[in-house]
């Protein structure tokens, strides 16, 4: 049952080209346009702001049904199509790839995030920047990565998406390298290097992304033409393709023929595919990049490295979702849980204030992981905190951009101190978004985290499974570091006496514009929460928001499968375990969100405990954590020092082996030749030269005919004709 | 034998030679086979006398008449053109070029040596004669009529004019052969030009 | 269907023009005085002009993309005692490769002004060289086909042994050598071909290999078609390069001279692998098919080598070469799958690194006219003077790393969409017991590292050379200048239209490489 | 008379111009032989034209021969005179410079 008239979709369309216009048009004449440029995109992003949010309300919010509304693009061919491949429509569909838009519940959600926290972001950095020499350039690269984004969110095929994936890759790669080529920015070496490092380590996760979609591309049909020649499924013949709807409805009606049974290599995909979100979204082994991506300048990291970029690794992971067999679940929750507890212990020993953040957003990713992880409702959970996350996130990243904005950029949180007075609305905005982050009731966080912390209750207490025991442990940790370190940027930023004076005395609130966003942010981070329920927050369903994001199921059963999340990660959420979970789960949040708090007021706060001696008890383990686990030499060491090594060694086998069989070819043939002459030069050589001899000898008695008398010649002449004729006559 | 005898000896043999060709002629093909008797005896002994005499002059004057005997040939084989021009050119021509060349060159009385004649003639003449036979098989192939179904000769001196001219046949030849001539004589007036060397006095070499 | 579709009506000379303008205008230049090198630059730019006119019109005009066979065909007795005549036509899959090759050698004459010692003769040979290439692309005829590789061999051997870098003369010989040692490989075979199905023509070559016709001797102990096929195939992976014989590449890269090495890397490398899909595939199918994972492997193997030797590069243009090594591995690897996205992402990685590659060349090219060395760690920060050329340096690398968007995704994630997909050297019990895994999956798994170390090398260079601190030497380098643009702009623009819409060269091909298909035995 | 007959003449004259060549020690009797050879040619053609099948081109190659008998006798004599200034005889070994 699908609500989107054409027109909605041509105002789809719009949303995504209107930044690409913005980016074209400046990239040509922003440098002559009036304020270069930054109005018009910023009106840009305000019109998107608009589409989004007027199709959110008129379409999403409304709607509550069983169908989630969903456009079958290409098939209605009502919505805009794309061929991409052949512009020939004779070319069989798996061959040439028709690409549409695909808007449900999840891409109306994130399509309006991001509109939002884009036009904010956009907003912010027209003051925040407003300085710098390639301002244009700035503005054009941020909108140009808004369409990567939006279009992301609206691609109906994996293909697509993956397309706008690597290219917002490369957009985080320019703008983290902002800062590269501006020959005044002290930084300048260290952004090169940043932006390099992340384009390299988001590489490696979209290069498993692409195996896997390359794997369920091929695989998913076969499997399911074998399936339905052994009539284990009837239907017709299914020809291969990228999107997600015929990914779900392979993918569901594979596994149930396989009575719930997930063939291997479909885990192996689902594994890839997971490698591609690791990537992305800075997961453990991956996630190197986001601190060193606090290079680039903070509205981008605000936007992109805590927004929406990260973000696209949850929303993947959630469209996929169907594709993930339980083992594969495991790995995920495993991951998830253990990024959102190491990066929480590192957040606490960063003094950075964009560094504490960026392993907070890490932090907070893991959760949303691990939250999906857990399935069934657990999938609700994490895309919804990622909804949350993403507003107070910004905030957060805004305001201290405005802070560092203040004290003339500077980043270290021990200069600062007592700036509440100075930068009055920037605290307001932190605090509440500190809160939010931390859980405090009422506000956004709490929301998303209590459903998390409550749907690994429920997943543990259904199914006994290790990776769910590692989440119900690290996960209430993680929750209680976050509020400590949160408190902690806050102590020490805006609390206590200022302990550089000179900064102190420089410290101004920031202009209009950036104000307003923070502001526009922090209110969302407050109310986003409970706005989004629309019911009672204790009860598990019901919420608008779940049977928004449980499209899924809804979808194929309505395609005459049967696929049903929760029965396909065999997590029978009965109704009680449900409600027991959800009030443990309101338990266990509250009692972390105190004790870190009243750590965080104890040490820093109150100044009671000086943090010096905890950390010198701490000792090695305090190091450890202070140098980030030393993953960053780690990896530096060995993957990055292998590889170059690797790339010598091979540089030296070219030159010398390869090269050099060449070349000792050449040497052999120059010995061979060195060999040859001599051998020329005395044996062949002297037979010519014995051979010059005797001619020459010979010559000389011929020479004696010489006479040069003319007659004689006459009489040899007729001599000799004489002579022929003989012979000629007597033979 | 004085030289006076052997000059003497020499021509009594060559007239003698000539009467009899022409005998013999009369007598197989009557006077037609005289003619050619005739005719041919006195080529060949024009040259024999030039080879024979001392004097380069007689031998010059002996070569005419060798000129004439072959012009008497072509008579006798029915070209009439060719014979006058043949006597035109060799006898006035060449001739004449050849009495320039003995005038302006020293007499060498001699140098003529008998033996050495006679020897180069008897080996020459044996070698000719070894070669005759296969000559004469070579000529089998020539499609050559016998004497008895032969046109009768006619006067093709219009044809043989006519032929000089006619594109198809000898006009470019006939052109070529002018320019070879015109060439010619500049050529030899050059090589025989006279230095200016000669006309300073040579110092003592 | 008649084969050559020789009936007089349609012989259209169109194609015999494009070849032979390059021979007049050869002629035109070598009368032109040789103090006048301004005259000679001219004449040279109109003749390599009006090629690119034609070919436009043919591309877009007069050949119709979906009949398949091939088109514009021109067809008489040239040899008749040999039975060798000149047969030319144009199909699916040579008519963009023949477009490419105008569009360059367009380029290459502005781009030739900063090559040292210009000479007439330098444009002589270009022309020269022109005539060989585009030849190459349109013969039918195996024995022209040969002709035209050995005319180009010629005028490319002085481009690098006169207007070369320091070792010219070893780079020039090399480069000779490899590439004659391949084209003599391709005569015996070629002759091997003529004497046992008496006719050069490849349709008919063609016609016959497909039903197998073929029943000339055995050589080395091999099969009549395997030895051909093993034959033809090192002649032209030596000019892909593939792996084990692509040493000469980066030499002949570093010696030559800025358009001399963005037409050899343009066009020539394109040679090999045309010549693979034109003469060796579909004439020896069956020997292919038994050897296609050999291919696969060699293929994978310089991707994956490529990237990490051009890793370990100091030099900015050998690394550029390296990445021709490795982006040419996609070709072979494409061509291995058998598979139709695989065959089409190696003709269509054909195209694209072509332009991709040649933009990366004039890149490097810029910078080494100012700054007269390429250590890449020599540089720094060029961003800051040269923020144009920064813009166009990055895209020019990006669309070589295979960014989407860029013309070069598009053809590596067919060829390795494709290459997933191919059967080749699945055994019967796997197929029966639904294992789908076999050699190309892994290869595919391997060639990934290759993409990610892509991605390194390029990132790394680009990072060296114009982000940091600005290298005070450097401090004064104009930007771009209007020619250098004129040059690189073109090719930028087609890198960027073709990743948005790559059908305007898959539409092309789509029929030329489905009858390959049809060439195949068991079902691709 | 056959066509013998006139073969024999000319094959007697050409031997006698050999002779003529070789025997005599004077320049001009090489001249005076050439022209008996040029002769007995000239009635072979003239003869076998006439016994052949009669066309013209026997008689007008012999006209030619005599043609370029006379050019040539003028060359000649021009090299005899400047041989004669030369080497101030007339005897042909005596010319032997070519002799190395």
């Amino acid at each position: 049952m699908n609500t989107l008239t054409p027109n909605d979709y041509l105002l789809l369309l719009a949303v995504p080209l209107i930044p690409l216009l913005g980016y074209v048009v400046q990239i040509f004449f922003g440098r002559n346009l009036p304020r270069k440029g930054d109005w018009m995109l910023l009106g840009g992003m305000f019109i998107v702001m608009c589409i989004t949010v007027y199709m959110f309300f008129v379409h999403a919010m409304g709607h509550v049904g069983p169908a989630p509304f969903w456009n079958e693009s290409a098939m209605t061919a009502d919505g805009p199509v794309f061929r991409w491949l052949y512009n020939t429509s004779d070319v069989p569909g798996d061959q040439n790839l028709i690409a549409g838009i695909l808007y449900d519940g999840l891409a109306a959600a994130m399509l309006m995030v991001v509109g939002v926290v884009s036009f904010l972001v956009h907003l912010f950095s027209s003051g925040y920047m407003a300085g710098d020499r390639r301002y244009h350039i700035f503005f054009a690269n941020i909108s140009l990565f808004t369409f990567a984004m939006l279009g992301l969110i609206l691609s109906d095929n994996i293909l697509f998406l993956f397309v706008f994936w690597e290219l917002m890759g490369f957009m985080s790669y320019l703008l983290i390298g902002h800062f590269a080529q501006d020959p005044d920015s002290p930084r300048i070496k260290h952004a090169a290097a940043a932006c390099k490092k992340a384009f390299l380590t988001t590489r490696v996760g979209d290069t498993c992304l692409f195996f896997g979609m390359a794997m369920f591309y091929f695989l998913l049909p076969r499997e399911y033409n074998d399936l339905l020649a052994q009539g284990a499924i009837e239907g017709e013949r299914v020809i291969s393709s990228f999107r997600f709807v015929d990914l779900w409805t392979m993918g569901g009606q594979i596994v149930e023929a396989n009575n719930g049974e997930y063939p291997f290599w479909m885990s192996v995909a689902g594994l890839f595919t997971f490698g591609g979100t690791v990537g992305k979204s800075a997961q453990f082994p991956l996630h190197i990049w986001l601190p060193d991506a606090m290079e680039g300048p903070t509205p981008v990291s605000a936007m992109i490295h805590a927004a929406t970029m990260v973000a696209a690794g949850v929303f993947l992971l959630g469209r996929m979702f169907p594709m993930m067999s339980p083992e594969v679940l495991q790995i995920v929750i495993a991951v998830g849980a253990f990024t959102a507890l190491f990066a929480a212990t590192i957040g606490c020993t960063v003094n950075d204030i964009k560094g504490v953040l960026a392993y907070s957003t890490i932090s907070q990713l893991g959760f949303m992981v691990a939250a999906i992880g857990t399935g069934g409702l657990g999938i609700v959970a994490g895309l919804f905190h990622m909804v949350t996350h993403a507003f107070f996130k910004a905030c957060l990243f805004l305001s201290a951009g405005s802070v560092i904005h203040g004290c003339h950029h500077e980043q270290d949180m021990q200069k600062m101190g007592g700036l509440r007075k100075k930068m009055p609305i920037t605290f307001m905005c932190m605090l509440i978004c500190t809160l939010a982050i931390a859980g405090m009731p009422l506000f956004a966080g709490y929301y998303s985290k209590d459903r998390i912390i409550a749907s690994v209750i429920d997943s543990t207490l259904t199914q006994w499974r290790g990776a769910n025991v590692f989440a119900l442990v690290a996960l209430p940790l993680a929750a209680m570091l976050t509020t400590f370190y949160m408190f902690r940027l806050i102590f020490l930023t805006f609390f206590g006496e200022p302990r550089d004076q000179h900064i102190h005395d420089h410290a101004h609130e920031s202009p209009i514009p950036m104000t307003a966003a923070l502001i526009g942010l922090a209110s969302l981070g407050m109310f986003g929460g409970h706005f989004w329920l629309a019911g009672d927050p204790l009860s598990n369903n019901g919420t608008w928001f779940t049977n928004l994001v449980q499209w899924q199921t809804m979808y194929v059963t309505s395609r005459g499968g049967s696929l049903d999340l929760t029965s396909m990660n065999m997590i029978a959420v009965t109704e009680h375990t449900a409600h027991t979970g959800h009030v443990w789960a309101v338990g266990v949040s509250l009692s972390v969100l105190a004790l870190g708090f009243f750590a965080a007021l104890w040490i820093y706060g109150l100044k009671k405990l000086d943090p010096a001696r905890i950390t010198s008890k701490l000792g090695l383990v305090y190091e450890a954590v202070r140098d980030k686990y030393y993953v960053d030499e780690a990896v530096n060491g060995s993957v990055i020092r292998g590889t170059m090594g690797l790339a010598k060694g091979q540089k030296w086998i070219d030159e010398n082996i390869i090269d050099g069989t060449v070349l000792g070819v050449g040497r052999l043939g120059r010995g061979l030749g060195t060999l040859c002459a001599w051998i020329d030069k005395n044996i062949v050589d002297g037979a010519v030269n014995w051979v010059g001899n005797t001619t020459q000898a010979l010559g000389s008695v011929a020479r004696l005919l010489q006479t040069g008398r003319i007659q004689q010649y006459v009489s040899f002449a007729v001599g000799g004709a004489l002579l022929l004729a003989a012979f000629h006559i007597l033979t | 034998m004085s030289i006076l005898h052997q000059q003497r000896a020499f021509y009594g043999l060559l007239t003698l030679a000539i009467l009899t060709s022409v005998g013999y002629g009369l007598v197989s093909h009557g006077a037609e086979g005289m003619a050619f008797g005739f005719f041919s005896s006195f080529t060949i002994a024009g040259s024999l006398m030039c080879i024979w005499e001392r004097s380069v002059v007689r031998s010059a004057f002996s070569l005419m008449a060798t000129f004439m005997g072959v012009a008497g040939l072509f008579l006798l084989l029915g070209s009439d053109f060719l014979a006058m021009a043949q006597i035109l050119i060799y006898v006035g021509g060449i001739l004449a070029l050849i009495l320039f060349g003995v005038m302006l060159t020293p007499p060498d009385l001699g140098e003529r040596s008998l033996p050495r004649i006679g020897g180069t003639l008897v080996l020459v003449l044996g070698g000719a004669s070894l070669v005759w036979k296969h000559v004469m098989d070579a000529t089998e192939s020539l499609a050559v009529l016998p004497v008895e179904e032969l046109t009768p000769m006619t006067s093709q001196d219009q044809s043989v004019g006519l032929a000089f001219l006619h594109p198809e046949q000898y006009v470019v030849a006939f052109e070529l052969a002018a320019f070879l001539l015109t060439v010619a004589l500049v050529a030899a007036v050059y090589i025989a030009r006279r230095r200016t060397a000669d006309f300073e006095p040579e110092e003592a070499a | 269907m008649d084969l050559l579709n020789t009936n007089p009506d349609n012989l259209s000379t169109l194609l015999s023009w494009l070849t032979f303008l390059p021979l007049i205008g050869m002629c035109v230049v070598l009368l032109l005085p040789a103090s006048n090198l301004r005259a000679i630059k001219i004449t040279a730019g109109v003749f390599t002009f009006i090629p690119l006119v034609l070919a436009t019109q043919m591309y877009f005009g007069t050949f119709d993309k979906t009949v398949s066979g091939y088109q514009m065909v021109q067809h008489f007795e040239w040899i008749k005692a040999l039975g060798i005549n000149y047969s030319v036509g144009v199909d699916g899959l040579s008519m963009p490769l023949l477009w490419l090759t105008t569009i360059l050698f367009f380029i290459a004459v502005p781009a030739s002004e900063t090559v040292p010692r210009l000479s007439k003769a330098y444009f002589v040979l270009l022309l020269l060289l022109e005539l060989g290439v585009l030849g190459v692309f349109v013969s039918l005829d195996f024995f022209l086909f040969y002709v035209y590789w050995e005319i180009m061999l010629l005028p490319m051997y002085f481009l690098i042994g006169i207007w070369g870098g320091p070792q010219r003369e070893y780079a020039a010989i090399k480069f000779f050598l490899y590439t004659l040692a391949g084209s003599v490989l391709m005569l015996i075979a070629v002759i091997a071909l003529r004497l046992d199905a008496g006719t050069f023509s490849i349709p008919e070559l063609v016609a016959i290999g497909k039903a197998g016709g073929f029943t000339g001797p055995a050589l080395l102990g091999m099969s009549f078609t395997t030895w051909v096929f093993w034959f033809l195939f090192v002649a032209f992976a030596i000019k892909i390069p593939a792996f084990p014989f692509h040493t000469w590449l980066p030499d002949a890269h570093v010696q030559a001279p800025t358009p001399i090495s963005v037409i050899l890397a343009g066009i020539l490398l394109k040679l090999g692998g045309y010549g693979l899909l034109r003469g060796c595939f579909p004439i020896v199918p069956d020997a292919f098919q038994d050897f296609a994972y050999v291919l696969g492997i060699l293929g994978v193997i310089a991707i994956v080598y490529g990237a990490y030797v051009a890793l370990g590069q100091s030099d900015f243009k050998k690394m550029v070469a390296y990445s021709s090594v490795s982006h040419m591995g996609f070709v072979l690897l494409g061509m291995a799958a058998l598979t139709e996205w695989g065959m089409n992402g190696a003709a269509l990685q054909m195209f694209t690194h072509g332009i991709s590659s040649a933009a990366c060349f004039l890149v490097v090219g810029v910078v080494y006219d100012r700054a007269h060395h390429r250590d890449l760690n020599g540089f720094g920060g060029l961003a800051q003077p040269m923020p144009r050329y920064w813009a166009m340096a990055t895209i020019a690398f990006f669309a070589s790393l295979g960014l989407p968007g860029m013309a070069g995704f598009v053809s590596e994630a067919l060829t390795m969409v494709g290459a997933f997909q191919s059967q080749v050297g699945w055994t019967d019990e796997a197929i029966a017991s639904g294992w789908m895994w076999g050699p190309f999956q892994w290869l595919t798994l391997i060639a990934t590292i290759g993409i990610v170390m892509t991605a390194a090398y390029i990132l790394w260079a680009l990072q060296r050379v114009f982000l940091g601190t600005l290298n005070e030497k450097y401090a004064d380098f104009k930007d771009i200048s209007a020619r250098e643009v004129f040059s690189l702009a073109p090719l930028l623009v087609l890198c960027i239209v073709l990743g948005i819409f790559p059908w305007y060269i898959l539409d092309w091909m789509e029929v030329s490489i489905s009858d390959l298909m049809q060439i195949l035995t068991f079902a691709g | 008379m056959g066509v013998e007959a006139y073969m024999g003449v000319a094959g007697v004259l050409f031997v006698l111009g050999i002779v003529c060549i070789i025997s005599r020690r004077n320049i001009l009797y090489v001249l005076m032989g050439i022209e008996m050879i040029l002769n007995a040619a000239n009635i072979n053609f003239v003869a076998i034209n006439r016994f052949g099948n009669g066309g013209l081109e026997g008689r007008m190659f012999a006209i030619f021969v005599i043609i370029l008998a006379a050019a040539e006798a003028a060359i000649a004599l021009a090299i005899v005179l400047n041989v004669f200034h030369l080497f101030q005889s007339i005897r042909p070994s005596d010319a032997d410079m070519l002799r190395d």
